[in-house]
């Protein structure tokens, strides 16, 4: 098998959720396309291991780890959403723009 | 007896002292002053020791080195030594930390504070004794830096004025000087894989080629330049002065403006000798226009910390033409002109500090007039620092200026007749310097009215200036103190450039 | 330590303790103060009897520009009796000034200064190094600040204080840069083989004496640099005594006499050296003439006197010159001494407050009728024997037997000639208005004091003896050889000729005529007039030199400010637009964030991708 | 890895290409989809095909974990998180930004240079999927012999996740 095709698969993930990350505005979807990145990585991950084919099975293992991060985060991520969305009525990232800076 | 121990003790000591006020909380305040005055004790009883270690007969090497690998990744080491270059102005910096903790224990400045106060003198020491005796390029970058914090803090919160438009413009500007430096020292390391300044003056440096070391030349002058201050990069200093404390302007004028040209004669001149025998007769140029330039622009002052920051401005000119002409008589000029400089600065600024105490001002507009009336001893420091600032003949301040144009004469870069133009302009601003002073000591002085209406020197006050009164007289009669010193160094540095000459 | 130093060192010491504890007594402040000079002198009269020096050079072998201490000295004639002569004064100022300065509060930092004044000129004196020279020589500048701004309560002191400073100081950038073209071309500090070296070297010795002379001009108050002398009158009489006779303008002569070999080699520069005395010897003359203030009479005096020398020297005779600087100091500060009695008397310097005092005050009518006597030049004091011998030395040169052109001795022969009339004019006017006529003003006169009148007797004893010295070979003329710096030759007595006899006494006739003329007190005149007021030279100063200076010291205030400082806060500024500018993308959108970073990185990596495959 | 030609596809490199485009293709649907709602579910989809690529590339115990944990509790708190924002239900045009421009070229080049890297660097590399896939057993063994410390790391970051979350929570906190 190539190992190009799950190399595409996962560059073609990662793309799709770069775009999804910058152009969406609600903030679940943007976590959404953070996962979509994240599993793009795995992807690559796990071919790579299988290309290599060693006992230490890095590739898996850290594809397991990422998996594990990446539900923490959701985890925090949603607690963080729930908390802007108490605060101000909504979870638009757009919106949240308390860090800009005004002209002076 | 190994003795190694002594330079790194002299950094220590500040910096733990400084750590131990930290944590010390407020009870603190009470006995900071007394306790800077003990840690500056140690650190002078220390740098009498290295005098005494120092060996004259080798004062061209390396002395007491104290070495460590640090970062080897960036060929970066800790490396700590002193030789004739560099060993009086330890001195120097020990002995202006001393007076200043001494002149601190009954006048901390507004609002007081001691602990703090205090504390970053000391760090500021700890910056100042490393910049000399590093050996090492990014170690004497670093301690270059730890100098500017300390001073801002001490202009920004016990100035007055515009302190705190004086103490940014301070740092901006100084701090932009030593990026640039920061790089040309980058520069350097990268072309010769080393930061050994040591090995760097032992030949390395010149294996760059011509428009390497030229480039690099610049840039680490540009640095030191601003530092010195040479025109026209002096505006930070006027400003600087006026609003700092007395004892952070006679820190400023005293030792930081020698980082400046020490750097110059340490790294530059013999690292980059090719480049330095290009730029030395516009080096002259700069430092010819800022002796007169510094010189009038004191005439025109209206404030009495400004005349001498001007001043410093025409002092520091005579120090760059000694280091411009790459002799050695112009060289030796230069570091006994930064010593004497240092001395004689440092107790006009004590004076003058002194004579804010009593009158609250330094502006000319509102200063009384008649102080050898009204303060006789204060008014005789204030002339006597005056006369020896314009360069009078036995006192220190002479022999920098007068050997830079015996110097000048004989220059070690080809353009004599060059050099020789700029000898005469050079002895023209020595009069223009007594011109000035003596205009201050006319409206300051001088004056109708002869009744003692003010508080005259006082006890703690002559403990902290007679070292430097003292010193004044002693280099200016044996100026071969310094000299003998400096001399073997500076003879090492400057074959290093004779092999640079065309 | 050697006896040189030694005879430098006891006033700088006396000096230094005298500041330091002088105020606690003002006994022991006159003590020490007397005390100082004194042992210069007693050292000086030591050295005196050592006669003849064979070794001249003191060197302490370091003699380069880094050396411990330039100490290396000589002690020739000329220096052994200029040492004395500047003691002796010195002694005399002091003592006098234990009367004279009486109700002065600050009489400790004053006597001080003086002793410390005759140390530095001592220094000059005996100095065997250049730098040692320096050292001395602006010491003196110094002290002759400090001085003549004694009182500075009073303007007039502060500002002749600063003008003489100055003014002296603008010769010294030419006296400094001379002595380092000097160390420079020579490769030596020792005076002797520095002055031996550049009198080889044409160049060398025209360039380098050139320099010098202008640093003479100023100490030694010629034209145009002369214009301090008497303004210098501000400061007490005793220092006007001193100044005016052993220190201060005696050291611009001294220096072209120890430096006399290399100025021989240099006839351009003895050419300038006589135009330039001839000025100033006539124009002072007549200045003189026309003042309304007892010393300022006797300032501009000094100043034509000092022309003498200079122009002994420039004619070619070093021992004209150094017997007429011994002789003039002698009188001079016996006439400054005994003015300072009158003023002490009488309370004012103005002449129109001052006469007939002649019966109140007997010494020191006695004293100063003999100083002004030997001034003028009648024989057998000795102002006539040293004028004469610079006659002489003149009519030498017009004979061409000098390294000068003819013309020159002509010249300086004419001037000299013309200059005895008007100095017998000015000195018959000054003592008919002091001393003749009735009684101006008011109050009881009484004689000074003994403290005072001492010296003034004591310098009347060489004023009307010391001429005969030079007559005889083995005296004068032998002792002031200066074998230091030139080879020993075979002195000639300083003998006055025929010719110049009769030529000096008809000048000096007509010139006593003159005088009687103007001896009225309604011909006095308030110093206003343009004569009066030297010709406009301080006009001059002040349209060529001060005004220029101080409208460029306005430029570069003005530079400073406007275009330094404005660059520097342009910059400062320009960062802060530049960063309001930026700030506006910064509108906390995140998203635009990511995107524009990740625009970078793309295209960072795309220019990496391609650089590395090309 | 084997020599046959480079063009010749195989079975499993079909079964690849296929899952692969689903897994794209819904990939596409969540970034693009006016529905917030459909956007999870096409996530599932996604997700889920790619589960199916590990197990094609015989990553089994990787693939059941992309199951249990993304399918299975992600996606599942995804949704709990739009239930509790009161995301809209329906189409809803403002899902998207104004940058969409920007964002879509940025995201082409990513994909392109990324892309354009892979196959320049591997695109004739062959991969061996015909062995012994990695268990569960395989990759137990893996994890707690030589990636132990990193594993239990890892454990600590959970729950200090699961701390913070509570904490973010909690209503009384933060506002």
């Amino acid at each position: 098998m190539h190992l190009s095709l799950p190399l595409l698969l996962s560059v073609s993930l990662f793309g799709i959720g770069v775009y999804g990350l910058l152009v969406r505005r609600n903030a679940i979807l943007v976590l959404m396309s953070v996962e979509l990145m994240l599993n793009g990585v795995n992807v690559s991950l796990v071919a790579f291991d299988v290309f290599w084919a060693e006992a230490l099975r890095a590739g898996q293992s850290l594809a397991i780890f990422v998996i594990t991060i990446a539900a923490a985060e959701i985890g925090l991520g949603l607690a963080i959403l729930l908390l802007l969305y108490r605060m101000r009525g909504s979870i638009a990232i757009d919106e949240a723009t308390d860090l800009r800076e005004d002209a002076a | 007896m190994t003795s190694n121990w002594l330079l790194p003790a002299l950094l220590v000591v500040p910096l733990m002292a400084a750590g131990i006020l930290l944590v010390a909380g407020r009870r603190a305040e009470r006995w900071a002053t007394w306790f800077g005055v003990g840690v500056q004790s140690v650190g002078l009883l220390l740098t009498l020791g290295a005098l005494a270690e120092f060996k004259r007969g080798s004062a061209g090497s390396m002395q007491l080195v104290v070495e460590a690998e640090w970062i080897p990744e960036l060929l970066v080491d800790f490396r700590l030594g002193v030789d004739g270059i560099s060993l009086p102005l330890v001195a120097l910096t020990s002995l202006l930390g001393w007076c200043a903790a001494v002149y601190t224990v009954r006048r901390v400045p507004e609002p007081g504070r001691a602990r703090a106060f205090v504390g970053l003198l000391l760090l500021l020491q700890v910056g100042m004794l490393g910049t000399f005796m590093a050996l090492d390029l990014i170690l004497f970058f670093l301690f270059f830096e730890v100098v500017l914090a300390p001073m801002w803090f001490l202009i920004a919160f016990w100035g007055s004025g515009e302190r705190r438009r004086a103490a940014n413009t301070f740092i901006l500007y100084t701090v932009l000087g030593s990026v640039v430096m920061l790089v040309g020292f980058l520069l350097v390391i990268v072309k010769t894989g080393s930061a050994d300044m040591v090995e760097l003056a032992g030949g390395l440096g010149e294996q760059m080629s011509g428009g390497a070391q030229l480039a690099a030349a610049l840039l680490i002058l540009g640095g030191l330049a601003v530092k010195t201050p040479m025109w026209p990069f002096h505006t930070w200093l006027p400003d600087a002065h006026t609003s700092a404390p007395t004892v952070g302007s006679v820190l400023l004028a005293g030792v930081l403006l020698k980082m400046g040209t020490y750097g110059m004669v340490r790294i530059v001149v013999p690292t980059l000798p090719d480049a330095m025998v290009r730029i030395a007769p516009y080096l002259a140029a700069f430092a010819v226009i800022g002796i007169l330039y510094g010189a009038m622009a004191s005439y025109g002052q209206q404030d009495l910390k400004r005349v001498i920051a001007f001043s410093s401005v025409g002092h520091m000119g005579f120090v760059l033409l000694g280091i411009s002409t790459l002799s050695v008589v112009g060289i030796n000029a230069a570091l006994f002109g930064n010593i004497a400089h240092g001395v004689i600065t440092g107790l006009l600024f004590f004076v003058v500090g002194g004579i804010k105490e009593r009158t609250g001002t330094t502006a000319f507009a509102s200063l009384p007039r008649g102080l050898y009336a009204s303060a006789p001893r204060l008014g005789f420091l204030l002339g006597f620092a005056a006369v020896a600032s314009l360069g009078l003949p036995g006192l220190a301040g002479f022999w920098g200026e007068f050997l830079a144009l015996v110097g000048a004469y004989h220059p070690a870069v080809p353009e004599h007749l060059y050099y020789r133009a700029m000898l005469v302009l050079a002895a023209v601003g020595m009069v223009l310097a007594a011109a000035y002073f003596l205009r201050v000591l006319r409206r300051v002085g001088q004056g109708p009215g002869s009744e003692k209406t003010m508080d005259d020197v006082a006890a703690d006050e002559w403990l902290s200036w007679t070292p430097l009164i003292a010193l004044t007289v002693v280099l200016g009669l044996v100026p071969v103190l310094v000299f003998e010193v400096t001399d073997p160094a500076v003879r090492m540095v400057v074959e290093s450039v004779a092999g640079a000459l065309p | 330590m050697t006896a040189p130093l030694v005879m430098v060192l006891i006033p700088a010491v006396a000096a230094f303790v005298g500041l330091l504890v002088g105020g606690m007594s003002r006994a022991a402040a006159g003590a020490i103060a007397v005390a100082g000079p004194l042992g210069a002198l007693v050292v000086a009269g030591l050295l005196a009897t050592e006669q003849p020096w064979t070794d001249p050079i003191v060197d302490t072998g370091f003699h380069g520009v880094l050396q411990p201490f330039p100490a290396a000295t000589v002690v020739d004639g000329l220096a052994v009796s200029v040492a004395l002569m500047v003691s002796f004064v010195a002694t005399l100022v002091q003592i006098y000034s234990i009367g004279y300065m009486k109700a002065e509060p600050r009489y400790s930092s004053y006597a001080a200064f003086v002793s410390l004044f005759t140390a530095a000129m001592l220094a000059v004196v005996v100095a065997g190094d250049l730098l040692l020279l320096v050292v001395g020589w602006e010491v003196m500048g110094l002290c002759s600040y400090l001085l003549i701004g004694q009182n500075w309560e009073r303007q007039e002191a502060r500002r002749a204080a600063v003008k003489a400073f100055l003014v002296t100081k603008v010769g010294d950038i030419g006296f400094i840069v001379g002595i380092v073209v000097l160390i420079g071309a020579t490769g030596t500090t020792l005076v002797p083989n520095a002055v031996q070296a550049a009198s080889s070297d044409p160049t060398v010795a025209t360039v380098a004496s050139g320099l010098i002379l202008l640093g003479v001009l100023g100490k030694s108050a010629q034209f145009p640099l002369h214009a301090w002398l008497p303004d210098a009158m501000a400061g007490p009489s005793p220092v006007s005594a001193l100044i005016h006779a052993a220190t201060m303008v005696a050291a611009g002569v001294y220096v072209v006499a120890r430096f006399y070999p290399m100025f021989l080699a240099a006839p351009g520069v003895l050419t300038a050296m006589a135009v330039i005395a001839c000025i100033t010897m006539l124009g002072a003359a007549v200045i003189s003439l026309v003042q309304s203030d007892l010393k300022r009479v006797l300032a501009w005096s000094t100043v034509s006197q000092l022309a003498y020398m200079v122009a002994a020297l420039a004619v070619g005779s070093r021992d004209a010159a150094v017997f007429h600087l011994l002789s003039h100091a002698f009188f001079k500060a016996l006439l400054f001494l005994a003015a300072g009695a009158i003023i002490h008397a009488v309370g004012s310097s103005a002449l129109r407050d001052i006469g007939g005092l002649r019966r109140s005050m007997p010494v020191t009518f006695m004293t100063m009728t003999i100083g002004l006597l030997a001034l003028v030049g009648v024989f057998p004091l000795a102002g006539f024997f040293s004028k004469e011998s610079v006659l002489v030395a003149a009519e030498h040169a017009a004979a061409g037997d000098e390294v000068v052109a003819p013309w020159v001795g002509w010249l300086v022969l004419v001037v000299a000639v013309v200059t005895i009339a008007v100095t017998a004019a000015y000195a018959v006017r000054l003592w008919m208005l002091t001393w003749a006529g009735p009684r101006r003003g008011n109050g009881p006169i009484h004689e000074a004091p003994p403290v005072m009148y001492l010296p003034l007797v004591l310098l009347a004893v060489p004023t009307l003896l010391f001429g005969f010295t030079a007559l005889d070979v083995s005296a004068l003329p032998t002792w002031i050889q200066a074998n230091a710096t030139e080879p020993l030759g075979t002195p000639a007595a300083l003998t006055p000729a025929l010719v110049t006899i009769a030529l000096s006494v008809v000048a000096l006739l007509i010139g006593v005529g003159i005088g009687w003329r103007s001896r009225l007190p309604s011909a006095i005149g308030d110093g206003t007039s343009i004569l009066a007021r030297g010709l406009g030279v301080d006009a001059a100063y002040d349209w060529l030199v001060v005004r220029p200076f101080l409208v460029l010291v306005g430029w570069t205030t003005e530079f400073d400010q406007h275009v330094i400082q404005r660059t520097v806060s342009g910059v400062g500024s320009g960062t802060a637009a530049t960063g309001g500018r930026l700030q506006r993308t910064q509108r906390g959108d995140v998203q635009r964030y990511v995107s524009t970073a990740l625009t970078a990185l793309i295209v960072a990596v795309v220019i990496t991708l391609v650089t590395v495959a090309t | 890895m084997s020599d046959r030609s480079l063009l010749s596809p195989t079975g499993v490199d079909v079964v690849f290409a296929l899952l692969g485009a689903v897994a794209a293709a819904s990939a596409l649907m969540v970034v693009t989809t006016r529905q917030i709602v459909h956007a999870a579910l096409w996530l599932v989809v996604s997700l889920g095909a790619v589960a199916g690529c590990y197990l094609v590339l015989t990553a089994e115990f990787v693939a059941w974990m992309q199951v249990l944990i993304y399918l299975g509790a992600v996606v599942v708190l995804l949704l709990f998180g739009m239930m509790l924002t009161r995301a809209p239900i329906g189409p809803s045009d403002d899902l998207t930004g104004t940058n969409r421009l920007v964002a879509f070229f940025a995201s082409v080049a990513v994909t392109a240079v990324l892309g354009v890297l892979v196959v320049d660097a591997f695109g004739s590399t062959m991969i061996d999927v015909s062995g012994e896939p990695s268990s569960a057993a395989v990759m137990g063994e893996a994890l707690f012999r030589y990636w132990v410390l990193p594993f239990e790391a890892l454990s600590v970051l959970l729950l200090s996740a699961l701390v913070g979350a509570i904490a973010l929570s909690k209503p009384d906190e933060g506002a």
